[in-house]
């Protein structure tokens, strides 16, 4: 999965959680919840779509690197690597 | 007083202070009574104490006796505590009967003391019951049964009496007749009033006694009592007699005149005896002094003891019902 | 399982009596006409020939007289079994019931118990109008000091008795007269009988049908029929109405949610009255369906058959009753 | 100086009426002595001293009734002295006044009016008891019109199962509801479920449509649209609440790490679609907590009336502004996973307002959480006609004192807004208290 694979992956999800924005504004260190209004339900929703779409099961303990557009993406393209 | 046979001093002693200590004993009631110490109903016998004094002092301790709810002098012959006495009017359960009771049903079974029975003439056919028992036990001793003249005007008289006879059983009847059932005169309530003559009539050998006269009524009773004794008959006994204070401690007494009472009063056992006494050396005033004090310490003792009491506690009102959760 | 053998009530009751008497020497047999007629039912017939006049006693017609003597007796040390003939003539010993049985124990403090036992045989059912048809089992239920027993069954008859006489408290016994020539089977050796407990007579589930006396067979027919319109009804025999056995009834009605009481006993304030409040302060939350009752007509007890009959509940009203509480 | 006072005759003896006096000022008593003649119901009685004693002084006068107990004179021992005339004009004086108990001085004003106290006492109780008997009856036949008719039994199973009894037909005596009924529609009430879900699946595959076009819960006036008209029937609401509910406050702190660490390890274990978050567990704890204080899952509508059901509203706030509050019904019945499943098919349909208008109107109580990075607290306004509102702040650490030592705890800031006129604060406090001994429990939601 290329990094642009994933990055659009990932707008298309944000837009379907929150449809009212658009993610494809944000900052790279951005916080994405603070920056399109996610609530802590909606963050969930949008880790099981991506669970969904990627096959990728983020853990709880790795939440916290998931906050940021850039950060996000890494931590997807290193996971997607490692065969998962 | 004459032709009077003679009494031990001793005896003579015991007898004057046994009454004098159901005087006192009473008065002290009537006064805690009015204090509220003592509460329900409570009947005095002072002026009768020749009656109770004169019988019980002829019984053995295994004969039973049977009073009714005016019994605290046949308790105290009987030689129940006065301090359990006390207790019993007060309520508290170092009472004789618990505090179960009250004044009206003074009970001790270890001297044979069967009540204390208030509806009158209700344990008259008991008493036949009791003499019926000890004859078919063979026990040898006799059932004394205590009542007013009013209690001569129910059936459960006549059928007691009917049945004692009948079954021929060792049991002395003692009418006091105190001429007054509550507030109503004998001549009211009896068609026949020479009592002693209702016996007759169920083949009972019957005798009326002075019932102010201590030495008439013991003269009587022990007639009685040793007849009844040898032959496992019963026997009815009047005694004649008067109360001083009225029915209970809540009567006016409308029914009778202030000038009946002073009369009687002239015949009060109690000084009646005592003169007897010092007439005849049997005593002396010195003695009657030391035994005054001696009756004063006894009925404060007797206070001190009801008052020291307790209360039973009120989880244990259901006791009593059955034998069963009646332990204590 | 032991022998069965064919008896009817009468000669239950005869067996108990002679069994008592056999055991133990201070039990005797007292009431009007035990002895040389026989019972006024027959049922002590041959007995006064067996153990002597001392043993079987005929009494005068005075029953608080002898009723009391029976009591009297009982505190002396013997063992009496007192026949008031039927319950219609209890109420004149009333007062040695209430007043003395009932209460010596209570207001002597747990000193004096009364271990009488008193048979009155009693019932609707033989024509004999208002003033001997009564079912006053209520009325001596209602009395805190006694134990009140009603003997619904043959093997009750038989055995009751003999743990009344152990009981060291005044036993009224219930005896039916109508049931004296009904035969049953009961075991050939049975013996005492628990005087302390209810017992479900016949199991079910769908309703409970408390009762007692003659009320039980009456119930056993119904719940009979209403088998055979697949209604499955539980029989419960109070045999104990004081004091009640509350436990079997509440166990019962927890598993039925349902309940009909039925007594012959005028229906106001009798024995279901107590049941069904019983049933509402402790099991109100399993019941699917208001307690019903089945008593008599509160009207004295009239001659002519036909309205005798109607004035108590018969089997087919049990089961219309049964089936309006279940089908409405 | 002692007191002779009134003596009780009689249990039945009250008070007495002094007739004559038999003694004098400075006359020596005995014992037994008649003193006084006194007047009762049962007719004149002369009364007795049973203390000997000079009589000093009366402290009533003739035709006086006084209650038993009353001085009626005072006595001194023999050989002493009266106290000086003046002296016993201001001791008697006012003893007279002030000793004199006060039923005394009732009784010679009622009877002054011929009134015996007791009658007239029990006269102004029945006059009293008389209007709220009216009120009591009348209560009792509107009670009546509203009133089920339901065996005891059938009740008692029907509350354990929470079953709305107004559909159920009664079988028994007078249409009563019996075991028999109740069990039946419990029956139903199984298939129905089993329905709904069939149902939802079948609706979740049908493909979405534009929000515009998608059913609002109200139904919008023409023109406005549906978050606009959200917004206006919240702020009714709210409007109301504050208009007409009394609200009162309380608050809590829980500890949350308890339930942190249970979540985590749980969600350790599971799929990232199983998984929980902290809001199931206030919603199975709130659920439970009713338990301990049912008056809080409620409405007031002519007064307060518990419901048997417990189904929360969970405040959903809108992105584009507004909150819509939809009930996970039936939540102390549901598992943990259950909830979780209920909220994930809530909260989106939520957000696209797709919900039923019944989900919106089945509430009995709400629960608003602030989930991460909120508030520390929220206060809430209840949503009528309910009559409590449970409110959760972000979870944040903070010192906690235990065992002595200073540590930081993640802990929840629990705030009850309860309607005054149906419950208090009492019934609040029970209610914190066992939702925080749920909260250290997790285990067992």
């Amino acid at each position: 999965m290329t990094r642009e694979q994933i990055r659009s992956d990932i707008f298309e999800l944000l837009k379907k959680t929150a449809p009212e924005t658009d993610p494809t504004r944000l900052g790279p260190d951005e916080n994405i919840r603070e920056a399109l209004n996610i609530d802590s339900f909606d963050a969930l929703q949008f880790l099981v779509a991506i669970n969904e779409k990627m096959g990728i099961d983020i853990p709880e303990e790795d939440y916290g690197k998931t906050t940021t557009l850039k950060s996000l993406t890494d931590y997807l393209e290193l996971r997607s690597k490692a065969g998962n | 007083m004459e032709n009077q046979k003679n009494i031990e001093p001793q005896k003579a002693a015991d007898l004057l202070y046994q009454m004098l200590l159901m005087r006192k004993f009473e008065e002290k009631s009537a006064e805690l009574y009015t204090k509220e110490k003592i509460r329900g109903f409570l009947h005095l016998y002072i002026g009768e104490e020749a009656v109770a004094t004169g019988v019980i002092q002829t019984l053995k301790p295994e004969d039973y006796i049977l009073g009714t709810y005016r019994e605290h002098a046949h308790a105290l012959a009987r030689g129940v505590d006065a301090g359990a006495i006390m207790a019993e009017m007060y309520g508290k359960q170092e009472g004789c009967s618990r505090g179960r009771g009250g004044s009206m049903h003074l009970f001790d079974k270890e001297k044979n003391f069967f009540g204390g029975n208030a509806i009158v003439s209700g344990h008259l056919p008991m008493a036949t019951g009791m003499a019926l028992a000890s004859k078919k036990l063979k026990k040898g001793n006799i059932t004394v049964c205590f009542f007013g003249e009013g209690a001569a005007a129910e059936g459960e008289f006549h059928e007691a009496l009917n049945l004692a006879s009948l079954w021929k059983v060792p049991v002395l009847f003692v009418c006091e007749n105190n001429l007054y059932a509550m507030g109503t005169a004998l001549r009211y309530s009896h068609s026949m009033q020479e009592l002693e003559k209702k016996g007759q009539a169920y083949g009972i050998e019957s005798a009326a006694v002075d019932g102010m006269d201590l030495l008439r009524v013991m003269e009587a009773a022990t007639k009685a009592v040793d007849l009844v004794r040898s032959t496992g008959n019963p026997y009815l006994l009047v005694c004649n007699t008067y109360r001083f204070r009225a029915h209970s401690m809540f009567d006016a007494e409308l029914y009778r005149d202030k000038a009946e009472v002073e009369e009687w009063k002239k015949r009060d056992p109690i000084p009646q005896f005592r003169e007897y006494l010092l007439k005849e050396n049997l005593i002396n005033e010195e003695q009657i002094g030391e035994m005054e004090e001696r009756l004063k310490q006894e009925i404060q003792k007797a206070v001190d003891f009801a008052e020291a009491g307790t209360w039973e506690p009120e989880e244990d009102l259901g006791k009593f019902v059955y034998t069963q959760n009646s332990a204590s | 399982m032991s022998e069965m053998i064919k008896i009817t009530y009468r000669e239950a009751l005869k067996a108990g009596i002679r069994e008592a008497l056999t055991n133990d020497e201070r039990v005797f047999l007292m009431g009007e006409d035990v002895g040389r007629y026989g019972g006024a039912f027959a049922v002590s017939k041959g007995l006064l020939q067996e153990f002597g006049e001392d043993r079987v006693m005929d009494v005068p017609l005075s029953e608080s007289g002898f009723v009391g003597a029976g009591i009297g007796a009982s505190l002396a040390g013997m063992k009496p079994i007192v026949e008031v003939m039927t319950v219609n003539f209890g109420l004149l010993p009333m007062d040695q019931i209430v007043n003395n049985a009932a209460t010596m124990l209570h207001m002597s403090g747990g000193q004096i118990n009364v271990p009488v036992v008193i048979r009155m045989s009693c019932g609707i059912g033989k024509q004999l109008a208002a003033q001997h048809s009564h079912s006053w089992e209520p009325l001596f239920a209602h009395i805190p000091g006694l134990v009140v027993l009603s003997v619904g069954t043959h093997e009750d008859a038989r055995g009751m008795l003999h743990t009344a006489l152990e009981h060291p408290d005044p036993v009224i016994i219930f005896e039916y007269t109508s049931m004296l020539n009904r035969e049953a089977e009961i075991p050939a050796d049975a013996g005492p009988m628990d005087i302390s407990l209810a017992k479900v007579r016949r199991e079910g589930k769908d309703i409970s049908i408390i009762t007692y006396g003659i009320g039980v067979h009456k119930s056993m027919e119904a719940a009979e029929k209403l088998a055979e319109q697949g209604i499955d009804a539980e029989v419960i025999d109070l045999r104990v109405l004081r004091p009640l056995d509350e436990k079997c009834f509440l166990e019962s009605v927890v598993k039925t949610h349902r309940a009909l009481l039925v007594e012959e006993a005028w229906g106001s304030i009798n024995v279901s009255s107590e049941v069904s409040a019983r049933i509402m302060e402790k099991a109100f939350f399993d019941l699917d369906a208001p307690v019903k009752r089945l008593g008599g007509v509160e009207v004295p007890i009239p001659y002519p058959l036909h309205l005798e009959n109607a004035s108590v509940p018969q089997v087919d009203d049990i089961v219309n009753a049964v089936i309006k509480i279940l089908r409405p | 100086m002692t007191d002779f006072k009134m003596p009780s005759l009689g249990a039945d003896m009250e008070a007495g009426t002094l007739v004559e006096w038999r003694k004098k000022p400075g006359d020596l008593l005995q014992p037994g002595d008649i003193i006084a003649e006194v007047d009762t119901q049962k007719g004149l009685i002369e009364i007795e001293v049973f203390e000997g004693g000079i009589l000093d002084k009366y402290l009533i006068e003739v035709g006086d009734k006084v209650p038993v107990g009353t001085p009626m004179a005072s006595l001194r021992p023999e050989g002493t002295t009266g106290v000086p005339a003046k002296e016993v004009k201001e001791q008697v004086h006012p003893i007279q006044e002030k000793e004199k108990p006060e039923e005394a001085q009732a009784t010679e004003h009622s009877e002054k009016v011929n009134i015996p106290s007791k009658e007239k006492l029990s006269e102004e109780k029945s006059f009293k008891d008389k209007p709220s008997e009216e009120t009591s009856s009348e209560e009792k036949l509107s009670e009546e019109k509203h009133r089920i008719k339901i065996s005891p039994l059938a009740r008692t199973i029907a509350e354990k199962n929470r079953l709305d009894l107004s559909g159920i037909t009664g079988t028994g005596e007078g249409g009563a509801i019996i075991k028999a009924d109740v069990e039946k529609a419990m029956a139903a009430k199984k298939e129905e479920k089993h329905e709904e879900t069939l149902e939802k699946k079948i609706e979740e595959q049908v493909p979405e449509r534009p929000v515009k076009e998608q059913k609002t819960t109200e139904p919008a006036a023409a023109g406005i649209s549906p978050q606009e008209s959200i917004r206006k029937a919240v702020a009714a609401a709210m409007s109301l609440s504050n208009r007409e509910i009394p609200h009162y406050y309380l608050e809590k702190r829980i500890d949350m790490l308890k339930a942190l660490t249970w979540l985590k390890e749980t969600n350790q274990q599971r799929e990232i679609s199983a998984r929980l978050m902290p809001a199931v567990l206030f919603i199975k704890a709130v659920a439970k907590a009713i338990d301990s204080a049912p008056a809080l899952n409620a409405v007031w509508e002519n007064g307060l009336q518990l419901k048997n059901e417990i189904n929360i509203g969970f405040v959903v706030s809108l992105r584009s502004g507004g909150i819509l509050v939809p009930a996970i019904k039936n939540a102390d019945l549901k598992s943990t996973d259950e909830i979780m499943i209920s909220l994930n098919d809530i909260i989106p349909r939520a957000r696209a307002m797709r919900l039923r208008s019944s989900e919106l109107s089945e509430s009995t109580i709400t629960l608003t959480s602030l989930g991460e990075n909120g508030a520390d607290k929220v206060f809430g306004v209840i949503y009528p006609p309910q009559v409590a509102i449970v409110g959760f702040g972000s979870i944040i650490d903070e010192p906690v004192v235990q065992k002595g030592m200073l540590a930081f705890r993640p802990v929840v800031h629990v705030t009850l807004a309860g309607d005054h006129r149906a419950t208090d604060g009492l019934t609040g406090s029970r209610f914190l208290e066992a939702l925080n001994n749920h909260l250290q429990n997790p285990e067992t939601l």
